[in-house]
């Protein structure tokens, strides 16, 4: 008998093995698209129309960046809390009602995305992941994507919930580490989902069904960026979180410090969500005041990744020198290289500390002229989101696998061979990216082969570059069929006694020395939302104040469908009945509450 | 998975008080020196290089070229 | 909350290269005055650009100082080419008629989003002469890929904002005469001085205007249709690089001529 | 072996960003290579770290160790 997670929560494990396998599906379908639109755009294989090349970008972003990421952050965040916490989630039943709403919400946004292919179904969502209006989706997606925010919102009430069970039980107690990040990180959600929720409520949704005639662009699209930024700290923050309390124990140490690790999610929540106009430092209506607080802001959430790049570099040498490292430089030879989750996850540590640099290019305010829109941006997003995010995941996929199936790895050297080919298909990717994007090549273009002029590139040429990015997605599709390979070989396996023990990483500077004040986790909220109200309330003010609530009289594009209005009567009806048994029901349970 | 049995095993326990980060340290301080320099390069070379550039309707521009 | 000393260095040195970066760009907003994208700019409604904006062009504002005012639509923009001098100082003030768009001209610095309802407004100087390509970098629908302009900056001296516009009749009866309108129209706020040049036949007219700064000068040529007799005549009328040229028909009977017309077509 | 097959294996994939942009680096000091230039240094730079890689021992002072990381293989 092993101690493994199944071991110890079996109907946990049966959650996080179903939001890790719908990850997994979603990461398929995004790796298909984006070899797809990665040979199209360099123009070494075009099998599609470029009118649809949209959907196919749209279908990639959505998948990889919402469905793949969110769906594995919130397996992972369940297993942190219920390791962490040592006891299960207080209900089930409960917490498979939220993969039901995400699972839900992703089938109906990705219907709407997918049937932008059938020209006979007159649904379509190529707006791709930002929907800027006035681009205009079918109402389909703007739900699927309300119901897919709304089951992660009651996921975070899930694991609060097992959290103050276990308050009550260990009132004096620290939180425990990986409790803690996930708390912190799911507040920093709650606060900044607040922008795209009043985006598609309040805007797009009506707007979509023809309740209201228009939307503010400007509005609709800081709205969305109040949440755009933030939302990519909530992919980062599993991967910080696995950094932090994983990593350490995979390379044969402990975790470096803990309350500096405290320290670093605090500084995540208070900042990630204030700086969200540095994506629209080029957009007219915005004073640049406010675009050079945003800047500041910007800058000082670098603080918390550098401090994470010591602590966790140094858990890392602490696992080396234990194993007999030495030197100032030669303790690297002595890590586990062999081991696919700690290869994986360090390589994705190390291209992010390269995707760092590439950001903060982006935050510098005034040297976004040069690289505002163009190909760079790309680049540093596979890095953060493509590498250190989803190399983490995949990674560390090949111990929380066997942990949550009860079966050992199908092989381990394949998995190796998977993360080193991941890592070097992102590096020939990522790098022409980067050049590309100075020489002003632009993203989102179908066919960036332009007719009145050509890109002058100082070293080389554009076809090598195109040739360097199409070599690295084959590289990258390569590397996705050995993890699904894997995968599959490993949950058709049998299970296995021969398990390691579920467990996170010790610390050398344990919860003991970090400052009680830490874990005051409703003062962090507040200043965290005071700084959004100081960083947005202004600007957002001012647009409204300039553009009117609803914007000036603009067309939709694509126009209204035909399939719209029958939506709009269900959702009218739906949503009345819904408010109208939700009444009933308060009013059935008033009393018992106030009893 | 049992394959951390495969790997070398712990030869001595490091103690938090006995445990000083030099090779961190030694990398993060090359990680810093790259930083500056590519942020110099980028800024510099590769941004003001790439001029017309934006710049304010009333302020002359001094060294843009 | 014990630190390792190490740690604390490295803080320390993230905490300079932060102050670094933002002093970077603070030098390049205040000692070398670039400027961002902002709101000084009032909003339009892009269903009424025409009131609001007016017709895409370029206007000559001031000693080498320009102003071009675009329209970023699905998929083109307006004015293409944008002609401006080298040498000049040039304010642009782009918006959209539809969706989200960019202006964004390759290879420099000259990059905004353009967003309905708004005016981007930014300045750039041109020192030298050349061809550049403008793309739109936000997606912006179906053909997005193919949404391009030309920004051309030409040669100090061969830049002029001179239009030239003849209006003529095609056809003369035989004994009549008839005149042929011509105007030239300067952009420029400086006068025009210049030659325009009439051609008729083996008859050459010359005359001598000054079109003042942001003016029209209109010179009219008479031609008597004896002196050129009975078939077509070809002429051109000339100003500076400027030309236009058609083909006059002296008949003998005009009416019948227009009846036969109108009955052929029936 | 000097350093395991797993290090080696990095080691190498860590050599393809630096190769990548070597060239652009050497283009800096007005050294042009092309492609196939920079592919055949490459090459020669590989050979050697594998040469390295498997050169016997010489019983050094960090011996202990290796004979670690070797009896994994």
């Amino acid at each position: 008998m092993s101690n493994a997670y199944i071991d110890k929560f079996p109907a946990e494990a049966k959650v996080v093995k179903a939001a890790f396998y719908s990850s997994f599906l979603a990461l398929a379908l995004g790796g298909v698209f984006g070899v797809i639109q990665t040979l199209h755009r360099t123009d070494i294989y075009r099998f599609i129309d470029s009118a649809d090349y949209y959907t196919v970008l749209t279908a990639h972003g959505v998948f990889m960046v919402i469905t793949f990421t969110i769906f594995f952050l919130v397996g992972v965040f369940t297993w942190a809390v219920t390791t962490s916490l040592d006891r299960g989630v207080e209900d089930i039943r409960f917490t498979w009602s939220w993969v039901g709403l995400m699972t839900i919400g992703t089938v109906m946004a990705g219907v709407a995305i997918l049937a932008g292919f059938v020209d006979s179904i007159d649904i379509s969502a190529s707006v791709l992941f930002t929907f800027y209006a006035p681009l205009q989706a079918h109402p389909l997606f703007y739900l699927g994507l309300v119901l897919f925010v709304v089951g992660t919102w009651v996921a975070g009430a899930d694991w609060f919930r097992s959290w103050w069970a276990w308050k009550k039980e260990n009132p004096d107690a620290r939180i425990p580490l990986p409790t803690f990040m996930v708390l912190t990180t799911m507040i920093m959600w709650y606060i900044a989902t607040m922008g795209v929720a009043t985006s598609i409520l309040v805007f797009l949704l009506p707007w979509s069904l023809g309740w209201i005639e228009t939307v503010n662009p400007l509005l609709t699209r800081t709205l969305f960026w109040f949440f755009g930024h933030p939302v990519v700290y909530f992919w980062l923050m599993p991967a910080y979180l696995l950094w932090y309390t994983m990593l350490p124990k995979f390379a044969g140490g402990k975790l470096f410090s803990d309350p500096l690790a405290r320290v670093g999610f605090v500084l995540f929540l208070l900042l990630s969500t204030p700086v969200g106009i540095h994506h629209q430092y080029l957009d007219p209506g915005i004073a640049e005041g406010f675009k050079f607080i945003a800047m500041t802001n910007t800058m000082f959430l670098l603080l918390p990744s550098f401090l994470t790049a010591f602590t966790v570099v140094a858990s890392i040498e602490h696992g080396a020198r234990q194993r007999g490292g030495t030197g100032y430089f030669s303790w690297l030879k002595s890590l586990p290289w062999r081991d696919p989750v700690f290869a994986g996850m360090a390589l994705a540590g190390l291209l992010f500390a390269a995707a760092g640099f590439s950001g903060m290019v982006n935050a510098g305010m005034n040297i976004n002229y040069l690289v505002h829109n163009s190909l760079w941006v790309v680049g540093h997003f596979h890095l953060t989101v493509g590498t250190a995010v989803a190399l983490t995941f995949m990674a560390v996929s090949y111990w929380f696998i066997p942990q949550v199936t009860g079966k050992e790895l199908w092989n381990r050297s394949v998995a190796l061979i998977q993360v080193v080919l991941w890592f070097i298909g992102m590096t020939f990717m990522t790098n022409s990216m980067h050049r590309a994007g100075l020489i002003g090549m632009p993203r989102r273009t179908a066919e960036p082969q332009y007719t009145g002029f050509e890109f002058e590139t100082a070293v080389g040429s554009v076809g090598e570059l195109n040739a360097q990015i199409a070599l690295g997605g084959v590289l990258l599709t390569l590397s996705l069929v050995l993890f699904f390979a894997n995968i599959i070989g490993t949950a058709f396996g049998s299970r296995s006694d021969n398990l390691p023990d579920n467990g996170y990483a010790e610390a050398l500077s344990g919860s003991d020395d970090a400052p009680r004040v830490l874990d005051n986790l409703k003062l962090w909220t507040a200043i965290a939302v005071v700084l959004v109200i100081i960083a947005y309330s202004l600007p957002l003010m001012s647009i409204v104040d300039r553009g009117g609530l609803f914007g000036p009289d603009i067309t939709a594009f694509p126009a209204n469908l035909e399939s719209v209005r029958f939506l709009a009567f269900a959702v009218e009806h739906l949503g009345t009945a819904a408010l109208e048994s939700a009444g009933t029901l308060a009013w059935n349970t008033l009393p018992e509450v106030i009893r | 998975m049992s394959q951390a049995t495969e790997e070398p095993e712990q030869l001595q326990e490091i103690g938090h008080d006995e445990y000083n980060p030099i090779g961190t340290l030694a990398l993060i301080g090359l990680y810093f020196v790259i930083l500056v320099l590519l942020w110099l390069f980028v800024y510099f070379v590769e941004f003001l290089g790439n001029d017309p550039t934006v710049i304010g309707a009333v302020l002359t521009m001094v060294g843009l070229q | 909350m014990n630190i390792h000393t190490y740690e604390k260095v490295w803080l320390i040195a993230a905490l300079l290269l932060i102050v670094g970066f933002i002093a970077t760009i603070t030098y390049g907003s205040v000692g070398l005055g670039i400027a961002m994208i902002d709101d000084s700019e009032e909003t339009v409604e892009p269903s009424e650009l025409d009131e609001d904006f007016g017709e895409p062009r370029v206007e000559h504002v001031g000693e080498n100082e320009y102003e071009a005012y675009v329209i970023a639509q699905t998929f083109i923009f307006q004015p293409d080419p944008i002609e401006v001098p080298a040498n000049s100082k040039v304010t642009f003030y782009v918006t959209s008629r539809d969706v989200i768009h960019s202006f964004s001209v390759v290879g420099t610095n000259i990059n905004t989003m353009v967003i309905p309802g708004e005016v981007s407004t930014m300045t750039a100087e041109f020192d030298e002469s050349g061809e550049y390509g403008i793309i739109c970098n936000e997606y912006c629908g179906s053909f997005h890929h193919t949404m391009e302009g030309q920004l051309h900056v030409v040669p100090e001296d061969e830049f002029d904002m001179t239009e030239l516009s003849v209006e003529s009749d095609d056809e003369v009866e035989l004994g009549n005469e008839t005149t042929f309108n011509v105007a030239v129209e300067n952009g420029m706020l400086d006068d025009l001085e210049t030659t325009v040049t009439f051609e008729i036949g083996n008859e050459t007219t010359e005359e001598e205007i000054t079109v003042s700064g942001e003016s029209t000068e209109e010179t009219t040529f008479t031609v008597d249709s004896t002196e050129l007799g009975e078939g077509d005549h070809d002429w051109t009328v000339t100003v500076d690089d400027y030309e236009e040229s058609g083909t006059l028909t002296v008949v003998e009977d005009l009416e019948e001529e227009e009846e036969n017309g109108g009955n052929n077509d029936e | 072996m000097r350093i395991s097959k797993a290090g080696l294996l990095v080691v190498l994939a860590f050599l393809a960003p630096v190769l990548v942009e070597l060239r652009t680096v050497l283009a800096w000091v007005n050294i042009e290579l092309s492609v196939l230039e920079t592919a055949i240094i490459g090459g020669i730079i590989i050979a050697v770290i594998l040469v390295w890689a498997f050169l016997p021992e010489n019983g050094d002072e960090e011996g202990a160790e290796r004979d670690v990381s070797n009896s994994e293989l």
